[in-house]
C-alpha cells in the first residue's frame, strides 16, 4: 500500500505503468499459487498456497481502490478462514493431512471442465466488455461503504447477520462430541 | 492405575519409537508426549511419558533411574565415616538432613549417644537445611507456573542460610559434618547472633511469598482443586512429609517419634491442610518454613554447653546387628536400614528416600488433567531428582 | 488498467477452483477450492464497482466474505464430523446417507 | 494523499527508500529500547539483580552483543522438518510486524500511509502473524512446537475479538478509522466543554483501554497469557526448534510488536503524537511528535512488561474463559454505551 500512493505521482494520462506492473506480478503469483494449491498432495501446503492467493486478491482489491474490502479480506480470510483450515488439518492429521492422487480419468474430466469454463467465461468477458478502462480517481471512502450498507443494503446485511448466527450455532452443534 | 507391568512398559517404549518415526504429519489425538528426561520442568532427569487426547492426559508414566548412582551398593565398600560423604548428595538441597538418619542408625547399633550440645546443634542444622531446601520450592513453584520473579528472591535469601551452614560446617552444599557420636566441630563465634538475623530475613521472605505467590489470583486458579490427593490414597502410595500433611494427615515424625534430636524439647506446631490440592501443598510448606524458623531460634537460645563429641573409638567398627532409623526430612520421611556384620563397612544399606514414593503417585494423580497442570502438580509434589534415583 | 485484465484473472481463478472441486477427493481441499471460486467472484464484483465508480459491488464483496466465513465454519465442522465417524474424508466414499 | 513535507523535492524511488529506512528504524528502535529498558533492566531490578553490566555503560550495548551472538549461531533445520515452511515462518511473522507500523502517525505530516481504513488495517495485518506461528509449529516436526502453535492460535483468535471490539469504542467516538483522524479528534476534542487537555480517549474509554491492554498482552503471548511458549512445559512452544538468525527474527517480531501495540494504544487512547497546550497543526509536531510518541510508547509498554514480569500464567481453558465470558461481553457493553452516548450528546 505504501507503494500505491507513490504510483499516483507516476500517473500520466490514462496509462498507469506502475499499476499495470503491480497487476501483472500479482496475477502471475496468484495463478501459479492457485495451480499449486489444487495440485499439491500436502494439504498444509495447499492451505499456505491459498494464503498467497488470498493475499494477492487483497492486493488486487487495493489496486482497484477498494481499501476496505482488501483489509477485510486480510482480516477475515487470512486471519480467520485459513487459520481455521490449518487448525482443522493439524488437529486431525492423517486422513486430513494427505490426499492420494486422484484417479486419472477423473482428473482428465476436471481439466476438461476447467478449461471449458475458462474459455467460455473468458470469451464472454472479452466479447462483452471490450476495452472498458478502470478509471480509479481515488480510493472509495469507507464511510460511503458504511452508509450504503446501513441504508440501501440493510436487508441483505440483516440476512447475512442471521446467516452468520445460524452458521455459528450450526457449526457448534455439528462439531460437538457426544 | 498401579505401577506398570513389564509388558505395559515395553508397549509404551514401542509406541514411543513409533512416534519418533512419524514424519511431519503430527497428531494430537492420542499423541504421546515425553516430558523429560531433558526438560526444563523437571530440573533433573525425570522422564514422564504422557499420552494425550488434545490437551488432556489419558495416562502418565514416570520413568526413573536416569540418574541412578548406586549409593546403596557404594556404601557397602565405604567405611561408616566415608558413607556420609556419599549420602550428602541424595537430596542435594538439604544435604545435612541426609546425614542425620544414617548417623543415628549407626549410633543406635554402636549404642553411643551424642552429647546434648551436639543434639541441639544437629537439630538447628537439620532445620536450617530444611529451610534452605523448602525456600527454593517456594520460589520455584512460581517459575513452574510462569512467574519468574519469586525464584530470584528464593535464591537470594537461601544464600544467607547457606552462608550460615557454611560458617559451621565448611561446606555449602555438602557439609559432611555429622559424625558418629556427635559433630566434627563446635559452633564458630558469633554464629548464633548472625543466624538470628538470617531467620528474620527468611520470615520476611515467607511474608513476601504469601502475598506474591500464594496471594495471587492466577496462582490460586492454577492450584486450587488441582491434583487433589485424598489422604487414604496418599498413604497407600507411601507419601510422606508436607505432601501428606497437605491432605490433612497429621503425621510428623519430628513430633510423633523420638528421632533422637531435640525436637521434643521445642515448642512448635505441625501444620496440616484439609484440601490436599497443589495450593495446600504450597501453603503447608510455607507454614513449615516459618515453623522451622521458630525451631531454629529456640535451638539457638537453648543450646546447652558441653562437648560436641562423645567418646568413640578412633577406628569405627559397628557391632553386628540391624537398625532402621527414619527422620522427617525436608522432602518427607527418609530412612536408613543398616545391616552390620561387625566390620569396618556396612554389610547392607537400604535407603528409603521420600521423593521416590512421592512421585510414584503420578500415574494415578495425572490421569485426566491438562498438560499445564501436569507441570503444576509435579512442581507441587516437590521432588529432588537425587532423592528419587539415589 | 483495463477491466478485462481483472475479469480474465478472475476467470482463470474460477476455472482453477472448478478443477479443484472436481478433481480432489479430500474434503478440506474441496472447501479451499470453493474459496478460490468465491474470490474470483469477489474480484469481479470489485472490478465492476471500480468501473461504475459506485460502492455497490464492494458491499456485495463484503457480504460474500462474510458468507464464506460462515460456509467454512459449517463445512469444516462437517468434515471433522465425517472424519470422526468414518476415519476418512474422502468425498468419493460418501455416497450414501446412512453411515 | 500526504507526502513527506520536506524542503527538497524527492523522486518517487527516493521517497520509497526513505520510507523503508524510516520504517525499519520505527520498528527496530522501539523494540531495542524496550528490550534494554524493560527486559534487561526493569526485570533485573524487580528480581533484585543488576542485569547486564559489562557491555557498554550499564550494559547498554548488551543488545548488540546478543544480536551478534545470534547471527553467528548455526541455522539448524530439524531433519524431519518441512524445510521451506520452516524457513519461511519467521519472515511471515516479521511481515506482520512491519505492516503494522505503517499506519502509526508520528506527526501531522509524518505518516507512512494515510489510509482511510487506518486502525482496521493494523488489526487485520496483526492477525497474519498467526499464520507464521502455525507454520513454525507445524513445520518443526516437534510435538512441543505443534502443541505450542495450536495453543497460540486458539489464544490469538480468541483475543483478536476483544482487541477489535475495544477499538470500536474509540472509532465510534472519533467517528473515523483513520489514525490521523483519531489523533486529531483527541487533540481538538473537549471533555464537558473543557478543551484544555483535548480529549484523550483513555478518560472516556478507560474500559476499552483496559481491555485493549489485556488483549495485547495475550496477542503478544506474554505472561500471564504465555501458555503457547510456556517454558516449563512446552520448552518454548513453536520456537523450540529454532536457532540463530531465525530465532532472533521471532524475538524481534515479539518485541517490535510489543512496541507497535504500545504505539497503537498510545495513539488510540493517549492522543498519539499530540501533547496538550499546543496547536496540533503546528509544524513543530513533525519534529517533536515522534519523541512524544516514543515517550508514550515507553509509558504503555511499562504497563505491559510490568504485568509480564509479575504474573504467573493462566491455563488454556482459563484464558479462553476470560476472553469469551468476561472481555468480549464487557467490550460489547462498552460499544453499546459509547454508541448510545454518542447519539445522545
Amino acid at each position: 500500500m505504501a507503494a500505491l500512493q507513490g504510483f499516483d505521482s507516476l500517473t500520466s494520462g490514462d496509462t498507469v505503468v506502475a499499476q499495470n506492473i503491480a497487476f501483472g506480478i500479482l496475477a502471475v503469483v496468484m495463478i501459479v499459487a492457485a495451480l499449486r494449491m489444487v495440485t499439491t498432495l500436502n494439504v498444509v501446503h495447499a492451505a499456505l498456497y491459498l494464503v498467497i492467493v488470498l493475499a494477492g486478491a487483497a492486493g488486487i482489491f487495493i489496486l482497484l481502490g477498494a481499501e476496505f474490502v482488501g483489509v477485510t479480506q486480510v482480516l477475515v480470510y487470512i486471519g480467520a478462514i485459513v487459520v481455521l483450515f490449518l487448525f482443522g488439518i493439524m488437529l486431525t492429521r492423517g486422513a486430513l493431512g494427505e490426499d492420494e492422487e486422484a484417479n486419472i480419468e477423473k482428473r482428465r474430466m476436471a481439466v476438461l471442465v476447467g478449461v471449458l469454463v475458462l474459455v467460455v467465461t473468458g470469451g464472454a468477458v472479452l466479447d462483452s466488455f471490450g476495452d472498458a478502462a478502470v478509471n480509479r480517481a481515488a480510493p472509495s471512502l469507507t464511510a460511503e461503504i458504511g452508509d450504503s450498507i446501513f441504508s440501501q443494503y440493510i436487508v441483505p446485511f440483516e440476512a447475512v447477520s442471521v446467516l452468520l448466527l445460524a452458521a455459528l450455532i450450526g457449526a457448534i452443534v455439528i462439531a460437538r462430541k457426544d | 492405575m498401579t505401577a506398570a507391568t513389564d509388558a505395559q512398559q515395553r508397549a509404551y517404549i514401542a509406541g514411543q519409537a513409533a512416534d519418533a518415526r512419524v514424519n511431519v504429519e503430527l497428531e494430537t489425538e492420542g499423541m504421546t508426549l515425553n516430558i523429560g528426561p531433558q526438560h526444563p520442568a523437571t530440573h533433573g532427569t525425570l522422564r514422564i511419558i504422557v499420552r494425550l487426547d488434545g490437551e488432556r492426559v489419558v495416562a502418565a508414566e514416570p520413568v526413573m533411574g536416569y540418574m541412578h548412582r548406586g549409593y546403596e551398593k557404594l556404601a557397602e565398600v565405604r567405611t561408616y565415616p566415608q558413607v556420609t560423604t556419599l549420602i550428602n548428595r541424595i537430596d542435594w538441597l538439604g544435604s545435612f538432613a541426609n546425614e542425620v538418619p544414617f548417623i543415628l542408625a549407626a549410633e543406635r547399633l554402636m549404642e553411643v549417644e551424642a552429647p546434648p550440645r551436639a543434639k541441639w546443634i544437629r537439630t538447628a542444622l537439620f532445620e536450617l537445611s530444611r529451610i534452605a531446601n523448602v525456600v527454593l520450592f517456594l520460589g520455584d513453584m512460581g517459575v513452574q507456573l510462569g512467574a519468574v520473579t519469586p525464584v530470584f528472591f528464593a535464591f537470594r535469601d537461601r544464600e544467607f542460610v547457606l552462608n550460615q551452614i557454611e560458617a559451621v560446617t565448611g561446606g555449602r552444599f555438602h557439609p559432611n559434618f555429622d559424625r558418629i557420636g556427635g559433630l566434627k566441630d563446635d559452633l564458630p563465634k558469633g554464629w548464633i547472633e548472625e543466624t538470628k538475623g538470617v531467620l528474620d530475613r527468611i520470615r520476611t521472605f515467607c511474608d513476601e511469598m504469601e502475598v506474591l505467590v500464594a496471594g495471587n489470583e492466577i496462582f490460586e486458579a492454577r492450584t486450587r482443586n488441582i491434583g487433589v490427593i485424598p489422604a487414604d490414597v496418599g498413604l497407600a502410595y507411601g507419601m510422606s512429609g508436607a505432601n501428606i500433611r497437605a491432605s490433612g494427615v497429621d503425621w510428623d515424625l519430628r513430633r510423633d517419634s523420638d528421632m533422637g534430636l531435640a525436637h521434643g524439647d521445642l515448642d512448635w506446631k505441625v501444620w496440616t491442610h484439609p484440601d490436599g490440592d497443589s495450593f495446600a501443598r504450597y501453603w503447608v510448606r510455607l507454614q513449615e518454613v516459618r515453623e522451622s524458623c521458630t525451631m531454629v531460634e529456640q535451638c539457638l537460645d537453648g543450646i546447652p554447653s558441653g562437648p560436641v563429641m562423645a567418646k568413640v573409638p578412633r577406628i569405627i567398627k559397628v557391632p553386628a546387628g540391624e537398625a532402621y532409623v527414619e527422620t522427617e526430612n525436608p522432602l518427607g520421611i527418609m530412612g536408613y536400614y543398616i545391616v552390620s556384620k561387625g566390620e569396618l563397612v556396612p554389610y547392607r544399606v537400604k535407603i528409603r528416600s521420600a521423593s521416590f514414593n512421592n512421585v510414584s503417585i503420578t500415574p494415578w494423580l495425572l490421569e485426566g488433567v491438562y498438560v499445564p497442570d501436569v507441570i503444576s502438580i509435579l512442581a507441587s509434589l516437590y521432588f529432588i531428582l537425587g532423592d528419587i534415583d539415589r | 488498467m483495463l477491466l478485462n485484465q481483472f475479469l480474465l484473472l478472475a476467470a482463470a481463478l474460477f476455472a482453477i477452483g472448478v478443477y479443484g472441486v472436481l478433481a480432489r477427493r479430500n474434503g478440506v481441499l474441496v472447501l479451499m477450492s470453493i474459496e478460490l471460486i468465491l474470490n474470483a467472484v469477489n474480484i469481479n464484483l470489485v472490478a465492476f464497482s471500480a468501473v461504475r465508480a459506485t460502492v455497490g459491488g464492494e458491499v456485495f464483496a463484503l457480504f460474500i466474505i462474510a458468507v464464506a466465513a460462515a460456509e467454512v465454519g459449517v463445512g469444516l465442522a462437517m468434515v471433522l464430523l465425517l472424519y470422526r465417524n468414518r476415519r476418512s474424508i474422502d468425498l468419493t466414499e460418501i455416497d450414501q446417507l446412512r453411515g | 494523499m500526504n507526502t513527506l513535507t520536506l524542503a527538497v523535492e524527492l523522486a518517487y524511488w527516493q521517497q520509497t527508500t526513505l520510507r523503508a529506512v524510516i520504517g525499519l528504524v520505527a520498528v527496530l528502535l522501539p523494540a531495542g529500547t524496550l528490550v534494554y529498558l524493560f527486559l534487561f533492566k526493569m526485570m533485573s531490578f524487580m528480581q533484585s539483580r543488576l542485569g547486564p553490566m559489562e557491555a557498554g555503560p550499564y550494559g547498554s550495548l548488551q543488545l548488540l552483543a546478543e544480536v551478534g551472538k545470534f547471527l553467528q549461531k548455526e541455522d539448524i533445520v530439524p531433519a524431519k522438518a518441512d524445510r521451506v515452511v520452516f524457513k519461511a515462518a519467521p519472515f511471515v511473522v516479521l511481515v506482520s510486524t512491519f505492516l503494522l507500523v505503517l499506519v502509526i502517525p508520528g506527526g501531522p505530516d509524518l505518516v507512512f500511509i494515510d489510509v482511510d481504513t487506518g486502525i482496521f488495517l493494523a488489526l487485520a495485518v496483526s492477525s497474519i502473524s498467526v499464520i507464521g506461528i502455525l507454520m513454525a509449529g507445524w513445520a518443526s516436526a516437534s510435538k512441543y512446537s505443534l502443541l505450542g502453535a495450536l495453543r497460540a492460535t486458539g489464544q490469538l483468535i480468541a483475543y483478536e475479538l476483544p482487541l477489535v471490539l475495544a477499538v470500536m469504542g474509540v472509532v465510534i467516538q472519533a467517528g473515523t478509522l483513520n489514525m490521523q483522524g483519531i489523533v486529531m479528534a483527541q487533540a481538538q476534542g473537549e471533555i464537558f466543554g473543557f478543551g484544555g487537555i483535548g480529549s484523550p480517549f483513555i478518560l472516556t474509554q478507560f474500559l476499552g483501554f483496559a481491555i485493549f491492554l489485556i488483549a495485547v498482552q495475550a496477542e503478544l503471548t506474554q505472561p500471564p497469557f504465555d501458555m503457547p511458549v510456556a517454558e516449563s512445559e512446552l520448552v518454548t512452544g513453536y520456537l523450540t526448534e529454532y536457532s540463530g538468525m531465525r530465532f532472533l527474527m521471532f524475538f524481534i517480531g515479539e518485541f517490535a510488536t510489543a512496541g507497535i501495540f504500545a504505539a497503537l494504544a498510545s495513539t488510540l487512547f493517549l492522543g498519539g503524537w499530540y501533547i496538550p497546550g499546543l496547536d496540533p497543526t503546528d509544524n513543530l509536531f513533525n519534529v517533536i511528535g515522534p519523541m512524544v510518541l516514543m515517550g508514550k510508547i515507553i509509558l504503555v509498554s511499562f504497563l505491559i512488561f510490568w504485568f509480564r514480569f509479575t504474573y504467573p500464567r493462566f491455563r488454556e481453558d482459563q484464558l479462553q474463559t476470560l476472553a469469551w465470558k468476561v472481555l468480549i461481553p464487557l467490550s460489547l457493553i462498552n460499544i453499546v454505551v459509547t454508541g448510545v452516548l454518542k447519539v445522545v450528546f
